[in-house]
């Protein structure tokens, strides 16, 4: 069973901040998450772990240190690659797609 | 900063070892065993390393994976990681697109 | 050009400090950070601080930020965020990406204040999605309020492994264990006593050896070490989990000062060289905080504060005579926090065998993170006494004093070196207030009263879990190793402003389990 | 005590390097000496074109026998490959005056046998499709090319190394003495001693205060120079790129990622009070202007790095090569200012074929260092 990702109160910060609830895509299908939150936070509360799939190897990645140093949370974001999720706030509408080593799967170029 | 470093001393023969698969660089997915070979055919220092394999020198520009790097060289080559000299670090510290680079407000 | 008298680099707890000391003397500061949020690593860190009133001790991390913040405000300090310095050049100019254009700025004078970054170590599956830093866990918890798993290996038990730890429970996450190759428990024995006894094993002499999973982390496999930390085969153990949090040391983000030719020196890390005051070998650069070398956010504030007062002698805005005297209160308030058996020079020591009062260490909190009952008599924390009384389980000499400061009955004594472990009067005169459990950064004060009734004793615990429970509830009291001992009732859970999120929650047990039941768990279903 | 060798090599850029290589390849002993490291110089700091076109008379022999005879066959040669792409330079211009200095080039070059040629914006943008309609010629060589400046410098540093050569790193040259009028000994910063029958110096603007001991003044000044380097993208075009106005070059390397360089105008008067060759506050900044004049397309993609490094700037804009008359023993290899690395491997073959008492590939007489006469 998957746990619910959102920490709705918290025992010391109380009820968390959250910006309005928007909506985005990824690889073309609806997700919600709150305006100004990290991509990586809507992503990961929405239970998706890869971001991207690596230029030699092909492997999945996914947040690793969250602040934006490691660039392993890139994905394609509004058709630009390598965009860091971890600090990219969330905005209505955004067009987020899983990165295949240097694009999306679709070229965006 | 620069260390002495005669390139013929011999280090050995190079041995594999059962980790060398793990990969080290996460941006150019360097592994542990191509960065010993390296060593062994004389790229002694970070930056030949750097130049020679692109270890370090992806999107994060060697922010996760220097000081693992810095001590695979040092162990081969029988050093302490402290005695090599790191990475050169220059700007830009963080990703900046064409467009903002060119764009300077008051100057 | 736009010219500052200073320029700050971080708004983090050193950057913030030095910035409200060079405004407070009447400096034009700016101070830009990359974050979209200030104050660096300080509103990740919910829990309450140590050292003492002069270190903001008992103030949790977040609050202290949005103080610092307000009081920087409040100066005219200028605070850019989302403001990213992409390079610090010569003649003390610095480029800052932010609002779609690189900007230029320069500083008569230039603290650099960037902070750390995680260290980390690679093995088989480190890359998988669900391989994290510690530190992303905090940021994703505490910052955006979204959990990193459903169950957590910690791999280090430095303080910052121990306070992510209880901070991922506090969220709601499972942590199966914590690991460290190292043989004891690096960090705080008091962090580590908080996190066990709520149930977390903690493995020393162990090394991650594996993530399991193709496209997440499915699964851990850990094993032993010999002395020289490589893995004994044989040894191996298997741990469900989907998230792996690495908490294996930070190194100081300094790449900016080699950047601006200051010259940099190894230790634990690339650091920058400096005097006394902070300032580097480029006239003007100054550092402090964490980037000139890895210490924790109460030495940031100071360090960071002795480098505003530097930087305002230098450029004229304090006399010598002024300086002098802010200068050696704030380097002894530092040394203050520099004593003891966690000071700078002592770390990585795992030689130390008993406490600056010569009594002997608890070799049970190195091993397996917690005190057992049986060694903790000889600690001056812990008396035996009719009626309600605080047992103080502090048995490492940390410097904090919020204790003492707690009992307006004088039942608690650390003195004036604030390393000392603290002392319960023998004839305390205690009104069962709390104040003292609530006070506690490390949460290792308890009240006990063992003539609670009859056949009963009550224990009062910190408490800063959700749900709450509710009074006359009956579950489980748990030991300080996390394992059940007894059947508990709830009396009574209280919590008010000024204990500052710390519930005191009061449980009834067994007499003969006073001195044992150390946390509470309801029952299942 | 001295070390001996037969070779001494001052530098251990691509000159020293290759040099090293075609002299170990022969049998000969040589030690380079290097007070950084392998590469450490202009070497390591250039966008790696391998350029016939635009190139002075004097040095273009060298550099049509270096793409004709060693650039193809170097990544077999060495076993490493430094990605040579002979895949084209296109020169572009967007006014009249621009195309005026592109046509002179072009004539200049055609002089040797040189296939270049003017061609219209159109015709360029059908070469390289992302250029900017603003772009009204350009002037296109199709058998210029590129290569990685990294990967063949070490290469050949490399293939020395296993060859024999000794190469010593952290020992840099203060001082070089004569025995009987002959170029003999290297005295270091360590206080080593390392003696040979030949000398070659090839350590780039330092060249000239090293010669200098031995009363040799080579007239290089040395000039500063930026680079950036971008994410890796998907390809978009593989030739060289150089501009008319010469405000950016570079090209879009085998890995993905842009190597651009370019000027922003204080070049030659930066007051760059430290050593450390850490960038400047402004040039790239003025470097991207000038590329996306020329390529908007590439506005949204990210820089990640940038370098700098000194340019070894020669009076007359072409190499000092060769052994230098009044001092037997002495060669050289410096003021190559800017454009070395092209022309790199047919140097380096020519003055191991020097030193080694052999006729060389190329003449080198237009270059070598008696040219410097008083002209106005």
């Amino acid at each position: 069973m998957e746990m619910e990702m959102r920490i709705n109160e918290h025992p010391i910060l109380g009820v968390i901040e959250k910006g309005r609830l928007v909506h985005f895509t990824l690889d073309g299908a609806d997700m919600e998450g709150y305006e100004g939150e990290p991509i990586a936070a809507a992503l990961r509360a929405a239970g998706v772990m890869t971001h991207r799939h690596t230029v030699k190897r092909g492997e999945p990645r996914g947040i690793f240190c969250a602040i934006g140093r490691c660039t392993d949370c890139v994905m394609v974001v509004n058709g630009k690659p390598n965009v860091r999720t971890c600090v990219t706030p969330l905005e209505e509408g955004m067009k987020v797609q899983t990165q295949y080593g240097k694009t999306a799967k679709e070229q965006t170029k | 900063m620069s260390i002495y470093l005669d390139r013929s001393r011999s280090i050995g023969e190079f041995v594999p070892e059962p980790d060398d698969g793990l990969i080290i660089c996460r941006c150019e997915e360097i592994t542990k065993g191509e960065i010993r070979q390296a060593v062994h055919e004389g790229m002694w220092t970070m930056t030949e390393v750097k130049r020679f394999l692109r270890a370090g020198m992806g999107l994060c520009q060697g922010q996760t994976c220097g000081r693992i790097v810095k001590g695979i060289i040092a162990k081969e080559l029988g050093l302490e990681a402290a005695e090599l000299p790191g990475n050169v670090d220059r700007a830009p510290a963080r990703p900046i697109e064409l467009t903002i680079l060119g764009n300077e407000g008051e100057q | 050009m736009k010219r500052y008298e200073l320029l700050v680099v971080g708004a983090g707890p050193a950057g913030l400090s030095a910035a409200i000391e060079a405004a407070r003397l009447g400096m034009k500061v700016a101070v830009f950070d990359e974050n979209s949020r200030p104050g660096g690593q300080l509103f990740k860190q919910i829990h309450k601080f140590f050292g003492s009133k002069e270190h903001k001790a008992k103030i949790r991390g977040y609050r202290i930020g949005a103080e610092l913040l307000s009081e920087a405000e409040r100066l005219g300090v200028e605070v850019h965020l989302n403001a990213v310095v992409t390079g610090i050049f010569e003649f003390m100019e610095i480029n800052v990406m932010e609002n779609g254009e690189l900007c230029h700025y320069k500083g008569n004078a230039v603290l650099v204040a960037a902070g750390a970054r995680e260290n980390m170590i690679p093995f088989e599956g480190w890359t998988l999605p669900g391989v994290i830093g510690a530190g992303a866990a905090q940021t994703m918890m505490n910052l955006h309020g979204v959990r990193p798993g459903q169950r957590v290996l910690m791999v280090g038990s430095g303080n910052v492994g121990l306070v992510v730890s209880y901070q991922l429970l506090q969220a709601g996450i499972q942590v199966a264990a914590i690991i460290d190759a190292a043989p004891q428990v690096g960090g705080y024995g008091v962090h580590a006593s908080k996190v066990a006894r709520t149930g977390v094993p903690f493995l020393l002499s162990h090394t991650i050896i594996k993530a399991e999973g193709t496209e997440r982390v499915t699964g851990a496999v850990i094993a032993k070490v010999d002395e020289k930390f490589r893995p004994i085969a044989g040894t191996e153990q298997h741990f469900d989990v989907d998230t792996i949090c690495m908490a294996v040391g930070l190194s100081p983000m300094s790449q900016l000062l080699a950047m601006a030719g200051c010259r940099m020196e190894e230790r634990r890390g690339t650091v920058p060289v400096l005097n006394e005051y902070g300032e580097t070998s480029v006239a003007g650069i100054f550092a402090a905080g964490d980037v000139a070398g890895i210490e924790e956010a109460s030495s940031a504030m100071l360090t960071g504060r002795i480098a505003g007062t530097a930087i305002a002698r230098k450029l004229g805005y304090l006399d010598e005579e002024t300086f002098s005297g802010e200068y050696q209160a704030l380097k002894e308030a530092l040394s203050r926090l520099h004593e003891g058996m966690f000071s700078p020079e002592n770390r990585g020591r795992r030689d130390l065998t008993e406490t600056d009062e010569g009594i002997p260490l608890s070799q049970s909190l190195l091993k397996n993170g917690y005190i057992e009952k049986e060694e903790l008599t000889r600690f001056p924390g812990v008396v035996k006494q009719k009626g309600i009384h605080p047992v103080i389980e502090c048995t490492q000499n940390i410097p904090c004093n919020p204790c003492q400061d707690a009992c307006k009955f004088g039942c608690i004594a650390v003195g004036s070196r604030i390393t000392k472990l603290p002392e319960v009067a023998k004839d305390s005169r205690c009104t069962g207030c709390g104040m003292c459990v609530a006070s506690c950064s490390g949460q290792a004060i308890f009240l006990v009263n063992e003539d609670y009734d009859e056949t009963g004793a009550s224990v009062t615990l910190p408490y800063e879990f959700f749900p709450y429970p509710k009074a006359g509830e009956r579950g489980l009291a748990l030991g300080r190793d996390g394992r059940p001992v007894c059947e508990a009732e709830v009396i009574s859970v209280k919590s008010s402003p000024v204990m500052d999120q710390t519930a005191l929650l009061t449980i009834r047990v067994p007499k003969e389990m006073a001195m044992t039941a150390r946390f509470y768990r309801a029952k299942e279903g | 005590m001295a070390e001996c060798s037969e070779v001494l090599i001052v530098g251990a850029g691509i000159i020293g390097c290759a040099t090293a290589y075609y002299l170990a390849k022969r049998g000969i002993s040589v030690t380079v000496l290097e007070g950084e490291m392998i590469g450490h110089g202009g070497s390591s700091r250039n966008a790696g074109g391998v350029r016939q076109s635009a190139r002075d008379i004097r040095e273009l022999p060298l550099a049509m026998y270096s793409v004709k005879h060693l650039w193809p066959a170097l990544s077999e040669e060495l076993g490493v490959d430094v990605e040579y792409h002979q895949v084209g330079n296109i020169r572009l211009g967007l006014t009249n005056d621009h195309m005026e200095i592109l046509k002179k080039l072009v004539e200049n070059c055609k002089k040797d046998g040189l296939d270049v040629r003017l061609v219209s914006g159109e015709e360029a943008r059908e070469i390289c499709p992302y250029m900017s309609e603003e772009v009204i010629g350009a002037s296109w060589c199709p058998s210029d090319g590129n290569a990685n400046a990294l990967l063949s410098t070490l290469g050949y540093y490399r293939r020395a190394r296993e060859l024999g050569a000794r190469f010593i790193t952290g020992e840099e040259v203060v001082r070089l003495e004569t025995c009987r009028g002959a170029a003999r000994r290297a005295v270091t910063k360590r206080g080593n001693l390392y003696e040979a029958e030949h000398i070659l110096v090839a350590a780039g603007y330092e060249s000239r205060d090293i010669s200098a001991t031995l009363g040799i003044d080579i007239p290089l000044i040395r000039k500063y120079d930026e680079c950036l380097v971008t994410e890796a993208q998907p390809d978009y075009f593989p030739q060289t790129l150089g501009t008319a106005d010469a405000d950016f070059y570079g090209h879009q390397t085998k890995h993905g990622s842009f190597v651009f360089g370019g000027d922003c105008g204080f070049e030659y008067f930066h007051n760059r009070r430290q050593e450390h060759t850490a960038v400047t506050a402004n040039s790239a900044s003025c470097m991207a202007r000038n590329i996306l004049k020329y390529f908007p397309v590439l506005s949204d993609i990210r820089v990640v790095r940038q370098w700098g490094g000194w340019l070894d700037k020669c009076m007359d804009g072409v190499p000092v090569l060769g052994a230098v008359r009044e001092i037997p023993g002495l060669h050289l290899a410096a003021g190559f200012s800017g454009h070395g690395f092209g022309i790199a491997p047919a140097v380096a073959l020519c003055l191991a074929q020097e030193i080694a008492g052999e006729e060389t590939a190329v003449d080198l007489s237009e270059l070598r260092y008696d040219r410097f006469k008083s002209v106005k």
